[in-house]
């Protein structure tokens, strides 16, 4: 039952990847990119962290991609001015990412193994465990977040102001 | 828990006429909030509103769903078909969706089971709403979008940052009844408004705020500017017409009533009032003492949205990010020195 | 004193970069003259029995071994005293010439001074690398900016050669180090590096590093083409510095680092390195016969000659040795001179071509005569300064191999022909318009050609002055490197 | 209740990953259009996701999750400046196409 | 200047104050107010009338539909002396005149009457000034509203529909407005 | 860590403070900020533990004596930068706030990614020094070239990202931990997935290395470097580079040491493609900016010599890459410094721009000479020593890569050259001679006497670890 979940999640994620990435309007593309992450939510109920798999969703699908709509919508970038790169820049394209993952697949088969699997703690992805954990042991990188967020909203503020002057 | 382990027969049957009862109830009062809405306007305008159709015009939702229906489908040219198309059975999707974890009530004995009003219990039940109302932005992107319409695209896109702008602020505030209350799931916060001790009581500057955005989220007036018709026509659904338009004003209604019944559960304990025990009459109580709530709140939507003129636009964002999330941070603030304080 | 040997020059280099006013050249007067007498005072005070004089050591980077320590024996006071004695003539005979702006030139001289002298005195591996690559940027700039025709292009290639070269040496000498241990700590310090015993195979390529440094700094054939460019397009005193001075560093640096470092490896390589040293003075000599361009000529004689040295000294027997130390001296002495005289005719005539010049000796003897003093120092006429140092040094080389002695002493018969030759179609012959007005020598060209014949003479009557320096020096270099 | 989860091997969510990961890859090398490749590269960041909190789960230690959280952060920043970048961009050239900007190699 | 109404207010541009600036007390009011509309439609006081069924009375000045009166015995009164049509500050009325024929006494009171008659309904303002302006008390504007129509022709209205009908039942009674100018004269007069 | 605290609040209140239209007190205040970072960093070397403020923070951070000088040495070039600000930013008046305070966030995480202890923080500090810098590329809003290079940072710094969490993720797999300390651990345990360990690292190594632009992942960083402000490009290519790659040692230094028999190849193979990569194109650039870029990028590849020396108890390839970085950081500061006024005088920027320069402003010829003296490691200034420091700590192992590194030196003279050739010994072209700032001044005058301090005492320095 679970595998046959994950199988299905997972073939429509690789499609939709894939999609994505062959869409020639961009709106299509992020249309199938949210379709991925909605398979990847999945794959997190699966896992059994139903906190992480919303904040997934409200994270990747309720903010970042509504910018990336938004930014596509206001440039109505929609029209299809991309142009392509070449066949052959493309076929490069797709021997480098296929050799990167042949390689990292192959690398990898048969010696995947996970150190602690032993130990089972279902409860490890629910909400109380997670906020333990990350205001105990993570509560610095939790700080040092916000110095990276007030940068990041200054940097964002900075360039999309419009110029005063002139 | 991991929804795996629950399936068993029974339980799938039992969730299944659940979420159909509640399915209909949604609709119902969806349906019903277009009537009183005409009412209530009127009421407020001095009138009487709708009252040809049935006794007090009481059959007019019918008669409104059936002119949508037969009215000619139109599509325009440029649109983009199967996003045209998509865009609102997405934002109804996704409207009726957040019903799911919402308490109606304690436990219902049918047949000598008992069986939970509440058709997933969701530990993390209030990221689970918020979640699925980010996602509502979609609905009205794509479909003011692919409309092809300048519009439409406007409308669009003030409906979306308004909402994302807003959606903000609004978890701010819920964060800190999450602070008191110490638990995600809107089972655990329901259960623990017994009586009198409601968190609006605890939380006055939350309530407001929390409230102010889902007037906000549901695109509602003061602030509906998506569809601010001086300007924008009809907003993202100005080339909207027959059934697709009733999706999206139909799910605007279920909004406001999910909204209305998130709002009743966190701030006003939800099934619970003083001197009602929500068992009684077989359980019926509480779904009972809700529903009177959550019609209270959109009676109240109403109301505001017949007294209060609308934004300017420009108002809106200073109000979402100047007021209100400076104003829900101060609040978190507040709420963590009271629990510090009090121990709670 | 060592240190002071190189803070004056450098110290007062910098004074004159900040004073920047016309009359600079009086300051970098008086500093190579104070330099001189620093070094006169350091002569006197030298012990050569004792291994080291007037060290100097201070801890720099003690975590990495270095020190910044400065020593003197025989064979360094020999090559302090040839910079600093040169420096006030070389100092001298730029007044002849308005840079611009002085205040660069002289400070440039100075620091080159300065560098020269750290060269000689360092005591520590990485400190001798500093100060012989810190000489290359003076010359560098005084070639660059004050040189003749083409200088940019002529200039880079002599500095890649010469830092490409050097930075062969810095890994040989890097390798070195990693194999001393003083207490857990790698070492620079001569003395520490000397004990290193290498594996023959390792120490060839060690050498060699120090070999390309070395030649092309020297420069031995087939390293040697940026020099006859460089000398000619760089003005006189940078010609000077170069030939009079700089060539010695590649000796020196032969006698004090290479073989030492690296003893292993001169059964292999030495004939190699000797080999090259004599197809080099051949060279030289026989395209030197064939120049027409007096510097050009001058700078060819340079190679050859400096190629004998090469070839004495690699022989690593004490004549060889001795003999190189000594030619090395009277070789910069004399060539500085043989500049100063092209500088000179240059600046009265305009030119440097064999061809324009003739009858000089007719309207001024005195320069006539002072000219063949040098010149016959340059040819190792007997009693003059020339002729110990190469006899010593052709037998060095006999020793080693006779058919390469033979072959080297063509120097000596080349040197007559082309020196002879060149000399004969510069004063002799018939005058032109301009030779017929060439005036005698003045009060400045006096003192510095009148000083170096003067020294040519000098040495070529007493070379035990000098051989006495170094005798012991060159018994302990020899004695602790066993090949 | 762990064993119902662990029915899937974790190689399936390694595979899975480097598979998402690797399109994402191919997106960024062969799409000019920056906002795709910006989306490509999130999808890549998403594949990071899905393997630590697979790993997460099956090591039963929570630091994976906590990594995707900050993660996420970093990618919610990431995509405002990035978007800022692309909208100043664009005011400049109507564009976003990367190659466009490839002036300044002459 | 002394106000004409007691519901104007002066413009006072004083700083708002802390509460003034949140408004909440400004909205409640404003909630406030709607509320009180609300109650008060509930309890049954709705001004709405079921129009079709159920008509509003007009006001006694109410001036709509024009009519061209007729006589006691049917006659109309109309001469076409045209001191409506140069009255009218929106010229919306135009008439041709004609002669009256032998035996057509019963149908026009004076020799001369008009043929034509016709008022633009979209260019009149129901000013009253043609009724003020005919000397044979011919026309008046009544308490009918001006039927919609689909056509701006349908709205240039000729005697068809200006002319009342001759039977009792059909003639259309101007006398409530009249008698209300009669004793606003008769008011003023005594008065003076 | 004070250092950390004084950088985010010295950066908060030059944001109020550029919010509150304070121009004059912007560029002192950022100024007092950095100095007074640095002060607290280098007031508590050699404290050990003793400041108390300094040891582990939930073993995330470790503001140990290698963090310490780093941020020491980071702070020394940030403060030389700032100095340039004034005249630098002179045409972001009305931004100039938010600049000031997006360099000194980035700089906090610089700070970040010295002391890490854990993975999570060295991806977090990536992230606060990166983001603003890609803001910062693009601070020139109406010029393209800013913008390209903008987004070109952008979209190359966010792909390495991905491809460095990927590699994070894998070794979390592979030693169930993002703990520096436990991750050498379970390497050693030897209880580990070797497969997954391989290619998290051999991923890490790749998002590294395009953080520090080393070949072949460096294809962005010439146009990035030619388009952003002077300033910006100074920053990155002194700043950015030292946190990279101090990082990077710490990485591998403290957590997969253990796996060095695997990573030390590729490291190597990087080091010399990188060399011999950047150098051979810095020949053949006319503008300075892009052979900056390149000589930038070969760099990385002599820094990389310092990760090679990991392991090897003998050479203090720490103390050789902190010397190495801050001489480095120094003549580039220096360098760009005068550029900035040359490219005032004249808008072209080849190395014509430089024509003459030795007559017309003696003293900024002066600093460029020594600024390229320095950096192509010519003895005795104090780039030599950060070389020579560099190569003997990886000539142990390494005898092949150091000649390389040794031919790369040499070929780098050639253009480093160029620009002194440019500026002594050919004609001016204009004798327009814009006057140098008085920040200028002053940081050209730090920087000389910093690099004859180092060049007098190099082991003060280098001994720091």
């Amino acid at each position: 039952m679970t595998l046959a979940i994950f199988l299905t999640l997972a073939v429509i994620s690789v499609i939709t990847a894939l999609l994505m990435v062959f869409a020639k309007s961009p709106v299509h593309s992020v249309l199938y990119l949210i379709l991925t992450f909605f398979t990847i939510a999945g794959q997190y109920v699966l896992l059994n962290a139903q906190f992480l798999a919303v904040v997934h969703i409200i994270v990747y699908a309720g903010a970042i991609m509504v910018l990336f709509l938004f930014v596509l919508m206001l440039l109505n970038l929609n029209k299809d001015t991309e142009p392509q790169k070449s066949a052959g820049w493309k076929l490069a394209g797709a021997i480098a990412a296929g050799s990167l993952l042949v390689t990292m697949v192959g690398a990898m088969h048969g010696s995947i193994q996970i150190a602690g699997a032993e130990q089972s703690n279902p409860q490890v992805g629910l909400v109380e465990n997670l906020g333990k954990v990350l205001f105990t042991d993570f509560v610095v990188p939790f700080e040092i977040a916000g110095i990276l967020f007030l940068a990041a909203m200054v940097g964002a503020v900075l360039v999309g102001k419009k110029d005063l002057k002139v | 828990m991991s929804i795996l382990l629950l399936f068993s027969a029974g339980f799938i049957v039992e969730k299944i006429i659940l979420i159909s009862v509640l399915f209909a109830i949604t609709l119902g009062v969806a349906a019903y909030s277009t009537y009183g809405e005409r009412k209530f306007a009127a009421f407020f305008q001095d009138r009487l509103g709708p009252d040809r159709a049935g006794p007090w015009g009481i059959l007019q939702p019918l008669a409104d769903g059936v002119k949508m229906f037969t009215k000619e489908d139109f599509r325009p040219n440029e649109a983009e078909r199967w996003l045209y198309i998509l865009a609102p059975g997405a934002f109804m999707f996704v409207a009726c969706m957040t019903s799911a974890v919402i308490p109606w009530g304690t436990q219902l004995t049918v047949f000598g089971t008992p069986v939970d009003l509440q058709v997933a219990d969701l530990n993390i039940g209030i990221l689970y709403i918020l979640g699925l109302s980010s996602l509502g932005v979609y609905g009205i992107m794509i479909g003011g979008w692919s409309s092809n319409n300048k519009f439409s695209l406007y409308g669009a896109i003030r409906a979306s940052s308004q909402m994302i702008s807003y959606e903000l602020a609004m978890g701010l505030s819920v964060i800190a009844v999450v602070m008191m209350t110490g638990t995600l799931s809107l089972r655990e916060m329901a259960a623990q408004q017994t009586g009198f001790n409601w968190n609006v009581w605890y939380q006055p500057l939350g309530f407001l705020i929390f409230f102010i955005c889902s007037l906000a989220e549901c695109n509602r007036a003061p602030f509906d500017m998506a569809e601010c018709e001086t300007e924008l026509i009809g907003g993202y659904h100005t080339e909207y017409s027959s059934m697709k338009l009733g999706f999206f004003l139909f799910a605007e209604y279920i909004n406001m009533f999910i909204s209305s019944a998130v709002t009743a559960t966190v701030f006003f304990g939800g099934y619970n009032f003083p001197g009602l025990d929500p068992n009684w009459l077989g359980g019926f109580m509480g779904p009972i003492v809700l529903f009177a709530k959550v019609f209270f709140f959109i009676f109240v939507f109403m109301w505001i949205r017949w007294t209060i003129p609308r934004f300017r636009y420009d108002q809106l964002m200073h109000l979402g990010w100047k007021s209100l999330i400076p104003l829900a941070i101060f609040n978190m603030l507040l709420t963590g020195a009271g629990v510090l304080y009090f121990g709670k | 004193m060592s240190l002071l040997l190189i803070l004056i020059p450098l110290l007062s280099s910098l004074a004159i970069f900040a004073l920047r006013g016309a009359n600079v050249r009086y300051v970098a007067l008086a500093a190579a003259v104070a330099n001189l007498a620093v070094t006169a005072a350091a002569w006197a005070g030298f012990d050569s029995s004792a291994a080291v004089n007037h060290a100097f050591s201070a801890p720099w980077v003690p975590q990495a071994g270095i020190s910044f320590s400065l020593s003197m024996d025989g064979i360094s006071l020999l090559l302090v005293a040839l910079t600093n004695l040169l420096a006030p003539l070389i100092v001298l005979s730029s007044y002849n010439r308005s840079f611009g702006q002085d205040a660069r030139y002289y400070g440039l001289v100075l620091m080159m001074i300065g560098a020269l002298n750290g060269v000689f005195l360092a005591d520590d591996g990485l400190l001798f690398y500093i100060f012989y690559e810190l000489a290359l940027i003076p010359i560098y700039f005084i070639c660059a900016i004050w040189g003749g025709d083409d200088r940019i292009r002529v200039t880079l290639k002599f500095f890649i050669y010469t830092f490409i070269g050097s930075l062969f040496m810095l890994v040989s000498l890097l390798w070195v180090y990693m194999q001393t241990n003083v207490e857990g700590h790698h070492s620079f310090a001569w003395t520490d590096l000397v004990q290193v015993q290498l594996p023959e195979h390792t120490a060839n390529w060690v050498m060699l590093g120090f070999f390309l440094a070395f030649a092309v700094k020297m420069p031995v054939f087939p390293f040697h083409t940026w020099q006859p460019d460089t000398y000619v397009s760089a003005p006189t005193g940078g010609t000077m510095l170069l030939s009079g001075i700089m060539l010695k560093m590649g000796i020196y640096g032969v006698i004090r680092w290479m073989v030492p470092l690296a003893p292993e490896a001169m059964h292999t390589l030495a004939p190699t390195f000797i080999t090259l040293a004599v197809i080099g003075i051949v060279y030289a000599s026989i395209i030197a016969i064939k120049q027409s361009d007096l510097k050009r000529l001058i700078a060819y004689s340079s190679i050859a000659h400096v190629g004998l040295i090469a070839a004495g000294v690699l022989a690593w027997n004490k004549t060889g040795v001795q003999g190189g130390l000594i030619q090395m001296l009277n070789h910069g002495i004399n060539v500085v001179g043989l500049f100063y005289v092209v500088d000179l005719l240059e600046r009265r005539l305009g030119t440097r071509s064999l061809s324009d010049m003739g009858g000089i000796a007719k309207s001024a003897p005195r320069f006539a005569t002072l000219f063949m003093i040098i010149t016959l120092g340059a040819v190792a006429v007997p009693l003059t300064n020339g002729f110990p140092g190469e006899f010593m040094l052709l037998n060095g080389v006999w020793k080693y191999n006779f058919w390469a002695g033979l072959a080297a002493g063509f120097t000596i018969i080349f040197g007559a022909v082309y020196m002879l030759r060149a000399y004969g179609l510069a004063m002799f012959g018939t005058t032109n318009d301009n030779t017929e007005r060439f005036a005698d020598v003045e009060t400045r060209d006096w003192i510095v050609l009148g000083a170096i014949a003067a020294l040519v003479i000098l040495l070529g009557f007493f070379p035990q002055i000098v051989l006495n320096l170094t005798d012991a020096s060159v018994n302990r270099i020899l004695g602790a490197v066993q090949i | 209740m762990l064993e119902v989860i662990r029915s899937v091997p974790v190689e399936y969510y390694v595979y899975l990953s480097s598979v998402l990961f690797s399109i994402g890859v191919f997106g960024v090398l062969t799409r000019r259009n920056a906002i795709v490749v910006l989306m490509c590269i999130e999808l890549m960041l998403n594949a990071v996701n899905l393997l630590l909190a697979a790993f997460s789960t099956y090591l039963s230690d929570a630091q994976g999750q906590i990594m995707v959280f900050f993660i996420m952060v970093v990618a919610a920043a990431e995509a405002a400046v990035g978007l800022g970048i692309l909208v100043m961009i664009y005011r400049n050239t109507k564009s976003t196409d990367i190659s466009l900007l490839d002036k300044l190699r002459n | 200047m002394q106000s004409l109404t007691n519901r104007s207010r002066n413009v006072v541009n004083k700083k708002m104050n802390f509460w003034e600036r949140i408004y909440l007390v400004a909205i409640l009011k404003g909630m406030w107010t709607t509320l009180k509309h609300f109650v008060r439609v509930m309890f049954g006081k709705s001004h709405t009338v079921r129009y079709p069924e159920v008509k509003r009375p007009f006001a006694p000045v109410w001036r709509g539909w024009h009519v061209l009166k007729r006589d006691e015995k049917g006659a109309e009164r109309c001469t076409a002396c045209g001191l409506c049509a140069v009255a009218c500050p929106a010229e919306a009325i135009t008439m041709t005149a004609a002669e009256r024929e032998k035996g057509e006494e019963h149908l026009y009171r004076e020799e001369k009457y008009a043929a034509v008659y016709e008022i633009n309904m979209l260019r009149c303002i129901f000013c009253g000034l043609c009724e003020e302006a005919c000397p044979k008390e011919a026309i008046f504007l009544t308490d009918r509203i001006v039927p919609s129509d689909y056509a701006r022709q349908g709205f240039v209205f000729g005697k068809d529909l200006l002319v009342e009908g001759v039977e009792p039942e059909k003639r259309i009674d101007v006398s409530v407005r009249q008698k209300h100018i009669q004793e606003k004269k008769w008011a003023a007069e005594t008065a003076h | 860590m004070k250092s950390l605290l004084i950088l985010f609040i010295g950066a908060i209140v030059v944001l109020f403070a550029g919010l509150g239209k304070k121009k004059g007190l912007l560029q002192p205040l950022a100024l007092i900020a950095s100095l007074l970072a640095l002060g607290a960093s280098v007031l508590d070397l050699n404290m050990g533990d003793a400041s108390g403020l300094n040891e582990r923070y939930a073993d995330m951070f470790a503001f140990d004596q290698y963090a310490l000088v780093f941020t020491a040495v980071t702070l020394v070039a940030v403060s030389l930068l700032i100095g340039l600000t004034g005249w630098g930013f002179r045409t972001l008046s009305d931004t100039l706030g938010d600049n000031l305070g997006l360099i000194l966030f980035s700089v906090c995480g610089a700070l970040v990614m010295f002391s890490f202890q854990n993975l999570t923080m060295l991806f977090l500090g990536i992230e606060i020094l990166s983001i603003p810098l890609y803001v910062l590329a693009g601070s020139r809003r109406d010029d393209l070239a800013s913008n390209e290079a903008a987004l070109k940072y952008f979209l190359m710094g966010s792909f390495a990202t991905g491809i460095l969490l990927f590699g994070m993720a894998l070794v979390y797999g592979a030693t169930a931990s993002f703990d520096l300390t436990r991750i050498a651990a379970a390497i050693s345990d030897g209880q580990h997935s070797v497969g997954m360990l391989n290619v998290g690292i051999l991923l890490i190594l790749i998002g590294l290395s395009f953080k520090i632009s080393a070949a072949p992942f460096h294809f962005w960083a010439p146009d990035v470097y030619e388009g952003s402000p002077n300033l910006i490009t100074a920053f990155m290519s002194t700043v950015v580079k030292t946190a990279g790659i101090a990082a990077f040692y710490r990485l591998f230094a403290e957590g997969f040491i253990g796996a060095q028999g695997f990573w030390s190849t590729a490291v190597a193979a990087i080091s010399a493609m990188t060399m011999v990569l950047a150098n051979t194109t810095a020949i053949f650039q006319n503008n300075f900016k892009r052979m900056m870029a390149y000589s930038s990028i070969s760099h990385a590849g002599y820094l990389l010599l310092g990760i090679l020396s990991i392991g090897n108890a003998a050479s203090n390839g720490a103390g050789a890459l902190l010397f190495y970085t801050l001489t480095y950081s120094i003549a580039t500061i220096c360098a760009f410094a005068a550029y900035m006024v040359v490219a005032e005088q004249n808008r072209d920027g080849s190395f014509a721009a430089f024509n003459g320069l030795g007559k017309k402003q003696p003293l900024l010829a002066l600093m460029m000479t020594i600024a390229m003296l320095s950096l192509a490691g010519i003895p005795p200034t104090a780039g030599f020593f950060g070389k020579y420091f560099l190569f003997t700590s990886a000539l142990d192992e390494y005898p092949w890569l150091v000649v390389l590194a040794v031919i790369n030196s040499a070929i780098s003279i050639y253009y480093y050259f160029k620009v002194i050739i440019a500026m002594y010994f050919s004609r001016e072209e204009n004798d327009y001679a814009a006057p140098v700032p008085a920040g200028f001044r002053w940081v050209m005058l730090t920087a000389l006497v910093l690099i004859a301090l180092l060049t007098i005492l190099p082991g003060s320095v280098y001994a720091l670890i």
